[in-house]
């Protein structure tokens, strides 16, 4: 019973953090173009305004897909450990992490081809090939974490990394910080990797034919998504936290050195973004890696 | 009582004969297939345990100054592979009994009959002789059952062939060098004088193993014999492409395990990291199988081909696994031999089952599948969230087991390749799942009917295995470990619920996994259900920046994207595809043999030639008398 | 045993008779010929073997003499099946000219098998070139007439260098008896030896379908009608075998090694027995005219069974012998069926046969049993011929195991133009060809029996080993088994 | 030079001369004629190879014939010239025999008309 009233608990902690994060996120942009820009709830404002209003719908794939995104990215925040609290008994191993996080990805892809809009095919299929761009690099960071702390458990990643601030992973392995930071950036659909959204070229690709609860389904997926990839992040190289309050604080961090890369971009073309990918945060990477092998 | 062993190869080759004479009748013939099928699956639930069943026969043949005998019996290792590829053949057959109807039918079950007494015989197998007559039996059967009778479908089974003709010459030269060495065809004493010859000749046991490997590597298309399921696939009777990408593709696997592994587990083998050289390069050879079989997948336009390649890639998984020669490492190729059966029986039968209906192979010629067979569809969905490794269905743990596997050896790149691959499944997969399934109905498609009920019923039970598997990997696992046990390996007993890895605190409970998926499903149904109900539109209602197709001088048919769908990254690749391109590299020395062939065959049409060869054939005679 | 002349004197008389016998000749062609079977498979089991007939009195090595071994004898009872077998597969001839040559070459084919004396080898080996010439060029077209007259050319030439060989040798050795001169072999000096056999083999190479002397073959089975195909492969082709192990293995070898007493001659024996495999195989690979690619097998065949032999120790030479059964058995299903293909589709093109498996499912099958037995895949009968000789040239020398990997190699090239030709024949018809004809039941029949017999051969090779394995011993142990045969008193 | 040398070398010229007949002649004809050239020297080597200077007659007449044994032609290679003899006549007549075929049906004696046809089909 405590687990089941733990996992509410978190994924709604989990909900809340992520809307507020896109919020802050859309407030900082603001400022970086001279704008005074909306409030930071406006995010969980517009979840609440997209649900209560009536939708179009294709078929029942899209629905199946929509909650599917959801669903898959819940399942992976609650795998993911929280200023060393989780919620519940698991080991917190990143590849489940890294494979219950595609089904997300799956699910949303699903919904919005059935849709049967070409741009959001074309928005999927860039996204797809993004994502072959950015989760080497990323797993190959990972994989130098696995490697220097024998163990693919977070938690004891996490844990390795307790103390003073200089057992941060970002102190034991920058390069490799740099590359995920990379990766980072691409994961979360931030500029210059945003090819797959593009609004000015394809009709913001996949969102093109959401309206409604579908796209409130999505903005939450895409909350939940921030917090998640803003947490591994931060369980990986700030060393975690000790409260909630400096977990979060720190994901923030992380979050806003991504919005503001965002706002400061131009947007690569899809190949461009790849190559890029593979060429300099996958070269750090197994820079890291050799490093660490050695 | 009549022997077991014997009737099991017996009878599938009886009715083999019984069908050649009644093929006409395509129900009987087939719903017999599935009665054979049927039987062995459930002779060998019967037959676990039963380790010490054997059948050999003398043959009058003598070698090695002592007769031969060709003999058959039950280990742990066949009967693993035997018992679930038997299951997956009676799936398969349950729906070919509907598939094959009167405009369908490939008339191909006597062939397909033999090819079952081959397997029962490859995987039984006591003695190398065995194992090669029934491998060669499999590679002759396969070849007609892929050309069915088809003059396309020929043209790539002589691809098949001449790759399959090239295993079996190495195989049979493997054989005859490596009883040479232990004076006798039996498999275990084989190993022995293998692992013996590692200590005095090392390059001569390599040669040896290498020999063997050539034939598994083609068998189960490992790079670089990459290219044949493609063709192959593409062009056999949809029904029997599960067959070919299940059962067939874990011909080499089965070799591997049986012979190659303890030979390089236990022979005397310079380390190299924390495996040995000729595993790692087994480990590379998996790591660009895999990777070359996702990136053609993506590639590709056809569905049977594309899954083709995805078969590949798949066998490259199983391959590393094999290679980190450690338990875990093991445990986890066998698993993901078994889940890649489960998994792409369901897809290619989902396949097979739209192909049925629209007989299109093509994917951009195809689209929103899904709403007209949805049960199909949902085949499909489950076959590639497990194909892609997605908790909480089976593709996962086995996967999750390899990776382990390779992290815990050190062997940091493969598992990069690893990763690439697994991740580029996405793309291939959903590539398959948006073109074909979802997307625009064609009109043409508008009054498709959903696959009828005996191919329903497989697809669903397929379907249900794959979440069972998915929640309790203990259904395989605990015949994994009884089968390393039964090898000799240290394993214990597995659990229903979790596996467990090198590593510390990484043992996985793949149940909970299903648990947290649901409990995030609840979530997700709770704003799903309380948010403001949708309506439901055409599926030409589409946003187009207020402009019709027909404004582009389009048709709203083909206001569609999926002709091309990862063209960027074909755009990419395609320049080292092309360099590395061993089909073309084939097709080149096959034109130069036909050349050659077609000049010889000039020579011997010029009959001015013939005095002067023969005397040329005299002086061939005298220099040789003279020198050599 | 004098008896034993029958095997020559019936026919020679049959073939004069026939030159009266009206409409009755096939039917005397056939019960000579199966009275000869039958005649020779009571010798054979009679256990009076093996026996030197002398002839007319006369001892060798001054007398002419047959030698009856279980080997000779076998191969009679091979030779003469696959005349009955051609015989039953005639289509339409009804002259006298042609049974008439038929049983001079019957008489001569099984001659070349039973003779001791190397001079009337000559004679007969050049009686059934005549005979074979006579029986090519009988459909009296242009292809067969071209053909007829360049293999007659051919084998003179031979026959030239055969004769001089046996001039040489009668003047060094002073004698013509095959046994003598087995015995006798290794007193001459070497050079005069070489010459011989230099000499001799060419003479015998051209009918053994060896590259290069074998650019009358493809000619010849274009040219002949299937049963003279049949004739061409079983008779001639088993006789030739023969000739190998008689001329090469008895004659010319250092008694109980199988080796040639010439090495440097051994090896370029191979060197051509391979050539010939690697020649033809590839010839056929791209090759449309089926008969042609069945003649080029025959010589890929022939060269892997010499092949075998040469290599000389006794798995090599158990597995030549279940070569020459398999190959028998196997090439006599393909002739026969395929003559029946070209009438039924009126094309030698193997790419017009489409849908003839489809409609004689029997015939299909029993193609494919022979071609599986040709490529040696294991449970038919080829494999055991294969895998003995595999087994015995790996024990060999380095030379051998190079030999061994370009017959795997053709293996693969010979593997997929007979399963290509196969499956053609199971492929839809074209729906604009009309059959001409339909395949006649029994030359089905006979077809089926054969492939019956390969697998049975193939399942359980234990059918044959005895016979195989006192063959072995025979040639592997000649002294004893051959010259003591013949002179007992020494 | 005896006379043995002058019959070897006259028959080994013999048989050089017909097997470059038979490899360069076109005409089938002329080959024929080459092969009957072989021949001649095949059977003139073959006697010479029984000859003896100053020979006998090998007929055993009386017992005192015995006595020149030694000095007796051998009689085999002539037995076997007289059977080769014929075996050529056979030869001829029937290779003769086919070449009024041949030309009948190739409208040419030239050895290489037949293959037309045949490296056409084959392309």
């Amino acid at each position: 019973m405590m687990t089941v009233f733990n996992i509410i608990l978190y994924s709604l902690f989990a909900i809340l953090v992520g809307l507020i994060f896109l919020g802050i996120g859309r407030k900082v942009a603001a400022r970086v173009h001279l704008r005074y820009g909306p409030p930071f709830y406006q995010s969980i404002i517009d979840v609440i305004k997209l649900m209560s209003r009536e939708s179009i719908t294709h078929n029942f794939v899209m629905d199946l897909g929509m909650v599917m995104a959801l669903t898959g990215l819940i399942g992976t925040m609650l795998y993911i450990p929280i200023a060393g609290h989780i919620a519940f008994e698991s080991n917190t191993n990143i590849i489940v992490i890294m494979y219950l996080m595609a089904i997300g990805h799956l699910g949303m892809a699903m919904a919005v081809s059935a849709s049967g809009n070409p741009y959001a095919n074309i928005g999927v299929s860039r996204a797809l090939t993004m994502m072959l761009g950015y989760e080497v690099p990323f797993f190959t960071v990972m994989l130098g974490l696995i490697i220097y702390n024998q163990s693919s458990s977070v938690m004891v990643i996490n844990l390795a990394q307790a103390g003073s601030i200089w057992n941060w992973n970002i102190w034991q392995m920058p390069i490799g910080f740099i590359a995920a930071e990379m990766a980072l950036q691409a994961m979360m659909g931030e500029k210059p990797f945003d090819a797959m959204i593009a609004p000015a070229e394809i009709a913001s690709g996949p969102m093109v034919e959401l309206s409604g609860r579908y796209l409130g389904l999505g903005f939450l997926t895409k909350a939940v998504g921030v917090f998640v990839e803003t947490a591994l992040i931060v369980n990986f190289f700030f060393g975690g936290g000790t409260s909630v309050i400096t977990f979060v604080i720190k994901q923030l961090e992380v979050f806003l050195i991504a919005v503001i890369f965002d706002n400061i971009f131009p947007r690569y073309k899809i190949e461009q973004a790849v190559k890029f990918l593979w060429i300099f945060p996958m070269g750090l990477a197994v820079i890291q890696l050799i490093l660490l092998a050695i | 009582m009549v022997d077991k062993m014997l009737m099991m190869i017996l009878i599938p080759l009886i009715t083999a004969f019984l069908t050649t004479i009644i093929l006409k009748q395509h129900k009987v013939v087939w719903t017999l297939f599935l009665a054979v099928s049927g039987y062995l699956s459930y002779t060998l639930f019967t037959m676990y345990g039963a380790w010490d069943l054997t059948w050999s026969i003398e043959l009058g043949y003598k070698i090695f100054d002592s007769n031969l005998v060709l003999s058959l019996a039950n280990n742990p290792l066949g009967w693993f592979f035997a018992f679930f590829a038997s299951v997956t053949t009676m799936l398969i057959a349950m729906f070919s009994i509907a598939f094959n109807d009167d405009k369908h039918d490939s008339k191909t079950a006597p062939i397909w009959l033999i090819l079952i007494f081959a397997n029962i015989g490859i995987f039984f197998a006591q003695d190398w002789l065995m194992f090669f007559g029934m491998w060669e039996m499999m590679s002759m059967s396969s070849y007609f059952m892929i050309a069915h009778g088809k003059e396309i479908p020929a043209k790539a089974a002589k691809f098949y062939l001449s790759l399959s003709l090239v295993g079996t010459s190495t195989l049979l030269l493997g054989i005859i060098s490596v009883a040479r060495l232990s004076q006798t065809f039996d498999i275990n004493a084989s190993i022995d004088s293998l692992i013996n010859l590692f200590a005095t000749d090392y390059n001569k046991a390599i040669l040896y193993i290498g020999l063997f490997a050539v034939t598994f590597f083609i068998k189960s298309a490992v790079f670089p014999f990459y290219m044949w399921p493609s063709k192959a696939y593409a062009e056999s009777p949809d029904d029997f492409t599960p067959f070919l990408s299940t059962v067939m593709s874990k011909y080499g696997i089965y070799g591997i395990v049986l012979f190659i592994l303890p030979i390089l587990q236990n022979a005397d083998i310079p380390a190299l990291g924390q495996i040995n050289e000729p595993a790692y390069i087994l480990a590379v050879l998996g790591a660009i199988t895999s990777v070359l079989g996702t990136i053609l997948a993506i590639f590709e336009t056809d569905m049977k081909k594309l899954f083709a390649y995805s078969s590949v890639a798949n066998i490259g998984y199983i391959v590393m696994g094999l290679s980190t020669l450690s338990i875990i490492g093991i445990q986890g190729a066998l698993f993901h031999s078994i889940n890649h059966m489960v998994i792409k029986s369901a897809i290619f039968l989902s396949l097979a089952a739209v192909i049925y209906r629209t007989g299109e192979r093509e994917m951009h010629k195809l689209g929103g599948l899904a709403y007209r067979m949805p049960l199909t569809f949902m085949v499909y969905l489950l076959g590639i969230i497990s194909a892609a490794g997605i908790p909480p269905l089976n593709g996962f743990a086995s996967k999750w087991l390899i990776i382990q596997a390779l992290m815990s050896q050190n062997m940091l790149f493969v598992v990069i390749a690893m990763i690439f691959a697994s991740t580029g499944a996405f793309m291939y997969l959903f590539r398959v799942l948006a073109s074909v399934f979802l997307g625009q109905l064609p009109d043409k498609y508008k009054h498709i009917k959903e696959a009828p009920l005996l191919m329903a019923i497989p697809m669903t039970i397929i379907m249900l295995l794959m979440l069972a598997i998915g929640v309790l990997p203990g259904i395989i696992m605990k015949p994994v470990n009884a089968v390393l046990i039964g090898m000799g390996y240290d394993v214990q007993e597995a659990s229903w619920t979790t596996v467990h890895s090198a590593f510390s605190n990484s043992d996985l409970n793949v149940t909970n996994i299903f648990y947290i998926f649901m409990a995030g499903a609840a979530i997700a149904l709770v704003f799903y259900l309380f948010s403001a109900k949708s309506v439901k539109v055409t599926q030409d209602d589409n946003y187009t920046a207020g402009e019709l197709p027909s404004d582009w001088g389009t048709t709203p048919e083909r206001f569609n994207f999926s002709y091309g769908f990862y063209q960027p990254f074909k755009e990419m690749f395609n320049p080292m595809m092309d360099l590395i391109s061993f089909d073309r590299w084939m097709a080149a020395f096959g034109k130069i043999v036909e050349r050659i062939s077609n000049g010889l065959s000039v020579l011997y049409t010029k009959s001015e030639g013939a005095i002067l060869m023969l005397y040329i054939g005299v002086a061939i005679l005298i220099i040789g008398g003279w020198i050599i | 045993m004098n008896s034993s002349l029958f095997l020559i004197i019936i026919p020679l008389m049959g073939a004069f008779i026939a030159l009266f016998a009206k409409k009755a000749n096939r039917l005397m062609a056939i019960v000579i010929t199966l009275f000869m079977e039958i005649f020779s498979i009571i010798i054979y089991l009679s256990g009076k073997l093996p026996v030197s007939v002398e002839i007319g009195g006369w001892q060798p090595p001054y007398g002419i003499n047959f030698v009856l071994t279980p080997l000779s004898v076998g191969f009679i009872i091979l030779i003469n099946l696959a005349a009955i077998i051609s015989l039953f597969i005639i289509r339409g001839e009804k002259s006298y000219q042609f049974y008439s040559t038929y049983l001079v070459l019957l008489a001569a084919s099984n001659g070349i098998v039973l003779t001791g004396d190397i001079f009337n080898f000559y004679i007969f080996s050049e009686l059934t070139a005549f005979g074979i010439t006579a029986l090519i060029a009988y459909p009296k077209d242009r292809k067969s007439t071209g053909a007829a007259i360049k293999y007659l050319i051919l084998a003179s030439t031979a026959a030239a260098f055969l004769l001089i060989g046996i001039g040489i040798v009668y003047k060094t050795l002073g004698t013509l008896n095959i046994a003598d001169i087995a015995s006798k072999i290794s007193l001459l000096d070497p050079l005069t030896l070489e010459l011989i056999i230099i000499l001799m083999l060419t003479g015998i190479f051209v009918e053994l379908e060896l590259f290069p002397f074998n650019m009358w073959v493809p000619k010849a089975y274009l040219g002949g009608t299937a049963s003279v195909n049949v004739m061409l492969h079983g008779m001639l082709g088993t006789a030739g075998a023969y000739t190998i192990t008689r001329i090469l293995l008895t004659m010319f070898t250092v008694d109980g090694s199988g080796l040639l007493v010439n090495v440097n001659i051994a090896n370029s024996v191979i060197v051509i027995a391979l050539l010939t495999i690697l020649v033809s195989e590839i010839a056929a690979f791209n090759e449309k005219k089926i008969k042609k690619v069945l003649a080029f097998s025959s010589m890929g065949q022939m060269g892997l069974i010499i092949f075998g032999f040469m290599i000389g120790n006794e798995q090599a030479i158990v597995g030549a012998f279940y070569l020459v059964v398999a190959n028998f058995v196997a090439k006599t299903i393909l002739f026969v069926l395929t003559g029946e293909f070209i009438a039924m589709s009126g094309s030698g093109n193997w790419e017009d046969m489409k849908g003839i498996g489809r409609k004689h499912p029997v015939a299909g099958l029993a193609f494919v049993i022979g071609s599986l037995s040709l490529m040696g895949v294991p449970f038919f009968a080829g494999f055991w011929g294969k895998l003995g000789l595999i087994q015995g040239a790996i024990n060999g020398s380095a030379f051998m195991v190079v030999g061994i990997v370009i017959v795997l190699i053709t293996a693969i090239i010979e593997g997929i133009y007979f399963l290509k030709i196969a499956h053609t024949l199971f492929l839809e018809k074209d729906s604009d060809r009309e059959y001409l004809s339909k395949a006649r039941v029994h030359s089905i029949v006979i077809a089926a029996i054969l492939a019956l017999a390969i697998i049975a051969i193939g399942v359980k090779p234990g059918l044959i080993e005895s016979n195989i394995n006192s063959a072995t011993d025979e040639i592997l142990n000649s002294t004893s088994n051959y010259i003591d045969i013949v002179f007992p008193r020494r | 030079m005896t006379m043995l040398n002058i019959f070897l070398l006259s028959s080994t010229s013999l048989i050089f001369i017909g097997l470059y007949g038979v490899l360069t002649r076109k005409n089938i004809v002329k080959i024929l004629l080459s092969l009957n050239i072989i021949e001649t020297g095949i059977n003139l080597l073959l006697v010479a190879f029984g000859y003896v200077e100053n020979g006998e007659v090998p007929i055993l007449t009386s017992s005192e014939s015995l006595k020149n044994i030694v000095n007796m032609v051998d009689p085999v290679p002539q037995a076997l010239v007289l059977t080769s003899i014929v075996i050529g006549l056979g030869t001829t007549a029937f290779a003769l025999g086919l070449t009024i075929r041949y030309y009948k049906t190739h409208g040419t004696l030239s050895i290489d008309a037949s293959d037309e046809e045949e490296v056409m089909l084959n392309e």
